[in-house]
């Protein structure tokens, strides 16, 4: 694993965004992901989406949801973690070139497509980065978010009403199951034109330990290695 | 710190675990495979396996509980796709199989006999699937049965791989004078997580999963010290949470011939190699 | 929280553990025993045993490995010496007796149906003795007439302590069948720590001794989880690292019906109380 | 277990000199130990000397020996840890009143006799308190210590050459084992003159757990709950 350091640490309440400054640059691309992890920890590493990669920058967007989120939001401006990658397809790699994209993200789902509409402008038709608490914006501020608190509405239904953004454009879809399930019950006939970036609970993050399925068209891939972006037609998110 | 076991020679004590490894493609773009002193191969059944559904990770404290299911595309598979693959490695490749009657253990037998796989492994200690190995160690019967008709077959070394929900200190004696001419000690011992949070608060569709890493370490280091003891000749691989040098040192001084390593393998691919490259 | 234990009532589902709270006197100058739903006494044998040499504790990463060797000043001794006193608290008094055949068992359990304590358990399960339970349990036919006989005699529920290196859903299956009330999961799985420091580097005389604490919590969830699914109606006194309010929701949830705290004790002698204080 | 506060810490290489202020008086006496640990650890807490006692102040002299002790090392001013105690009994308890002690203690063994030389200078004849290496007295700057590499030997020399210091009087021993055995195969005749403070590996260390055994003339009894002062003469150190 690779030594780097805290740059900068935003935080708000249970989100933040953490760049680090790396020895050197991993030419990562949206969608890709890294693991990390503290430095003389036991455990395992853990995956999260580049937001942003810079010379020998990397910007992540994180949500504590448990102890090692928030051991990491605890860090201080250059304290050292481990991280290694990138792994994972890129979003480009999978996708329709000759389309356009509304980009769907949920909560830190937001993350690689913050990124993949810097790259990739002239392929984004338009972008709901949501999230439900408006104070999220202080960390992000230099973006347009979609604020449920604010629209009163989700994304899915404030789609409902504006199906235009929908034409003749493909999706990509990043957050939580719920996210993706509902959106594709409101649009059922957008599964062909659209992508879904998954998430699955990961060992090691790099294709080697079948710990991370998804059942395809294809049979059982792994969201790590294969994905974690598939077409959203392809994959059978019920296996249970 | 080259080793011999049972006249084959390793070129160090470090072999990669059954399963976190996978088959080895996937771990060689990462690191140099031929460095190590041995490759297990993910255990290999007679069919295919599709595995158990998701989540098959969930992460404690100093380690990991697996239900990976033993998912693999089958014997005849490996032996066509993953097999050559491996014998362009310089490294000795040691062949985990796992299965559910004597039939099928004698048939992947006599296919590897013709290879250049070093080590024979019979996985009788699984913790994720609901018939097999963990299911043929309750009845003494089958095991000696199958033990016996392995060793009888096999042309190269066998080894037999045990965990520790069993009296391991019978069951050693059982395998070893049926024929295997070493263990592997240990599986993953069964473990559950309960996440209050959650609905449904056991986590894992069986309900438990195999625990792997330094969780394990002393128990693993406690199974190795036991049999050696009534079995003070015996060639072991030893394994269960080895994440360091130091951690090797400790298994080879209970009396492992080799050390493997899986957790580790997840942790950080690289990791063989750093230890290695110490020891 | 009250609970019923086979028509047995105690004022909440925490007890002491066999071993780390002795026979009580001590503890109870730290906690008001009478506050706990139960106490389990230190395993009682037929003789008195001066138990292991020092070292006898030896710290792990979240846990300790323990070889007492269950000293103790024999059964006798307990009912003129302890019982006096167990008998003023106002919590119920398991009695945990150890054994080395069927004649010490039924001497031990005539004489406690004459006493107040509440339930007998069985343990067949110490890690620290050389004879004793654990090697009992090997011989299947030797633990059936036990606990056999012993549930014959006994007038109290009794509940027999199994550790994980054994077939545990083979051995409840038995003990179940053969009379046993409940059951007592788990005891001390077996551990070794070495010391690379050190000119013996294996911690402890006999090599070995019984892991205790959080470390063992998610193989302890899985046995009482596994156990419970075969017997969906047996009382468990579940137990193995439980220092905190959530372990003993966790425990409950997978089917103990009352939960034991050993380490829990010996971290902080005040931790029982708090934990049910705050249930 | 109580919550204290790091007052004061003095370290030099591996020794350090630790102050916690206490919430209430425990009035601790010499020879009597607490059990500390760090705040939200499952390890056990393990057991440490008091060196001094004064209103809500409690002292330890500890060495940094494996992973315990280098974590509290590393505590800052303000921070916190757990303690519980104390625990043993008082060396004063024990001992033959109508006697003057030599008080002879091997490294961090000295604590509880440097401890008790303050509080009962009348039953002290003199102090070895020995150290090996002569950067400890930047940390007990007050006192009077025996370093063997200043004398060119170690305490059980140095009385040997001056065997005067212990005619009609005892010793109150606290080290290791090798001291101990060195001292008493030098003076066989002080064994029934002299007490010694015993180490063992502690669980509970208040006397539930019968983790910490020594072998007596009565019996075994437990160092935490027993000792871990007991008179040379009733104990058998060679108990394997
Ligand atoms: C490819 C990929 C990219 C990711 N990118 C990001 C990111 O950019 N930002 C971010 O904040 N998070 C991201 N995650 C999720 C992140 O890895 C987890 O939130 C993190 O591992 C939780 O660790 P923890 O120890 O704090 O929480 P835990 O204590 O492990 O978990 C807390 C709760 O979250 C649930 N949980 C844990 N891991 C996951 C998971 N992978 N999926 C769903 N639920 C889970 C647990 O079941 C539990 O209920 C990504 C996950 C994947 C697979
Ligand atoms: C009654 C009593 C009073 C004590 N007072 C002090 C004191 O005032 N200052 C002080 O520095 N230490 C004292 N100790 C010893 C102290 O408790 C240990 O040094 C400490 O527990 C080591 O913890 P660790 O995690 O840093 O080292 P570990 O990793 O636990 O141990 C490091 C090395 O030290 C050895 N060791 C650990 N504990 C002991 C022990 N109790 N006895 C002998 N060897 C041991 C281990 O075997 C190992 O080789 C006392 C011990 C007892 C029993
Ligand atoms: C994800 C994962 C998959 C595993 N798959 C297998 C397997 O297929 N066959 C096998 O014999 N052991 C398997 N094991 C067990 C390991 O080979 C090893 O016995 C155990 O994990 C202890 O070693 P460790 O702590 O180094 O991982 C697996 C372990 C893990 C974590
Ligand atoms: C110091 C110590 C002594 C023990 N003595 C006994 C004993 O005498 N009899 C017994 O059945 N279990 C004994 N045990 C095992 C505990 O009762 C319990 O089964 C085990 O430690 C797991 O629970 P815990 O993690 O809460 O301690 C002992 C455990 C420890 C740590
Ligand atoms: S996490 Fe190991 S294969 Fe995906
Ligand atoms: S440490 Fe538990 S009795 Fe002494």
């Amino acid at each position: 694993m690779e030594l780097v350091k805290v740059i900068e640490k935003k935080v708000i309440k249970d989100y933040f965004v953490l760049t680090v400054e790396t020895n050197k640059t991993f030419n990562s691309k949206p969608g890709q992901f890294f693991m990390l992890n503290l430095l003389d920890s036991l455990n395992l590493p853990k995956p999260f989406s580049v937001m942003d990669e810079k010379g020998n920058y990397l910007s992540f967007l994180i949500k504590i949801v448990g102890s090692f989120t928030e051991k990491i939001s605890s860090l201080k401006y250059g304290d050292s973690l481990l991280i290694r990658g990138p792994y994972g397809v890129p979003i480009i790699n999978k996708i329709d070139l000759t389309k356009k994209y509304i980009l769907l993200g949920g909560g830190c789902g937001s993350a690689p497509l913050i990124y993949f509409s810097k790259e990739y402008p002239q392929l984004v038709k338009d972008t709901l980065f949501s999230f439900k608490e408006v104070y999220i914006q202080s960390i992000l501020p230099k973006l347009t978010l979609f604020i449920d608190d604010i629209m009163g509405m989700t994304p899915v239904e404030f789609l409902s009403q504006n199906q235009e953004k929908l034409e003749n454009s493909g999706a990509i879809l990043c957050g939580s199951k719920g996210l993706l399930n509902s959106f594709f019950d409101t649009f059922p006939n957008m599964k062909n034109r659209s992508y879904v970036s998954l998430e699955e609970n990961m060992g090691c993050g790099s294709g080697l330990c079948k710990g991370c399925p998804v059942q395809t068209v294809a049979g059982v891939k792994m969201v790590c290695k294969d994905g974690p972006i598939f077409k959203a037609n392809e994959v059978n998110l019920e296996w249970k | 710190m080259e080793v011999d076991v049972l006249g084959i020679k390793f070129k160090n004590p470090i072999v990669i675990a059954s399963g976190p490894g996978g088959n080895g493609r996937e771990l060689n773009e990462f690191i140099d495979l031929s460095k190590l002193g041995g490759f297990t191969t993910k255990t290999i059944t007679f069919k295919p396996k599709i595995g158990n559904p998701p989540p098959r990770i969930i992460n404690i404290d100093n380690g990991v509980i697996n239900s990976i299911g033993l998912e693999n595309s089958g014997f005849d598979s490996f032996l066509n796709d993953d097999l050559p693959f491996l014998n362009e490695l310089n490294t000795n490749v040691i062949a985990s199989i796992g299965g559910y009657n004597v039939e099928e253990f004698c048939y992947m037998i006599k296919n590897l006999n013709n290879t250049n796989i070093k080590i024979i492994e019979l996985n009788l200690s699984c913790p994720n699937v609901d018939k097999g190995g963990d299911t043929i160690l309750n009845d003494l019967e089958e095991t000696k049965k199958i033990v016996k008709q392995a060793s009888k077959i096999s042309q190269k070394p066998l080894f037999v791989k045990l965990g520790i929900e069993c009296n391991l200190e019978e069951l050693a004696k059982i395998v070893l004078e049926n024929g295997a001419d070493g263990l592997t000690l240990i599986n993953a011992p069964k473990g559950t997580k309960v996440n209050l949070d959650k609905n449904n608060p056991v986590e894992l569709s069986r309900g438990f999963g195999g625990v792997s890493g330094p969780i394990i370490k002393p128990l693993a280091l406690s199974c190795i010290y036991r049999v050696k003891k009534i079995f003070p000749d015996v060639s072991i691989i030893g394994m269960g949470g080895v994440v360091s040098k130091a951690d090797v040192l400790e298994f080879l001084k209970v009396g492992a011939t080799l050390v493997g390593i899986g957790y580790g393998v997840m942790m950080d691919p690289q990791l063989p190699i750093n230890i290695i490259d110490d020891l």
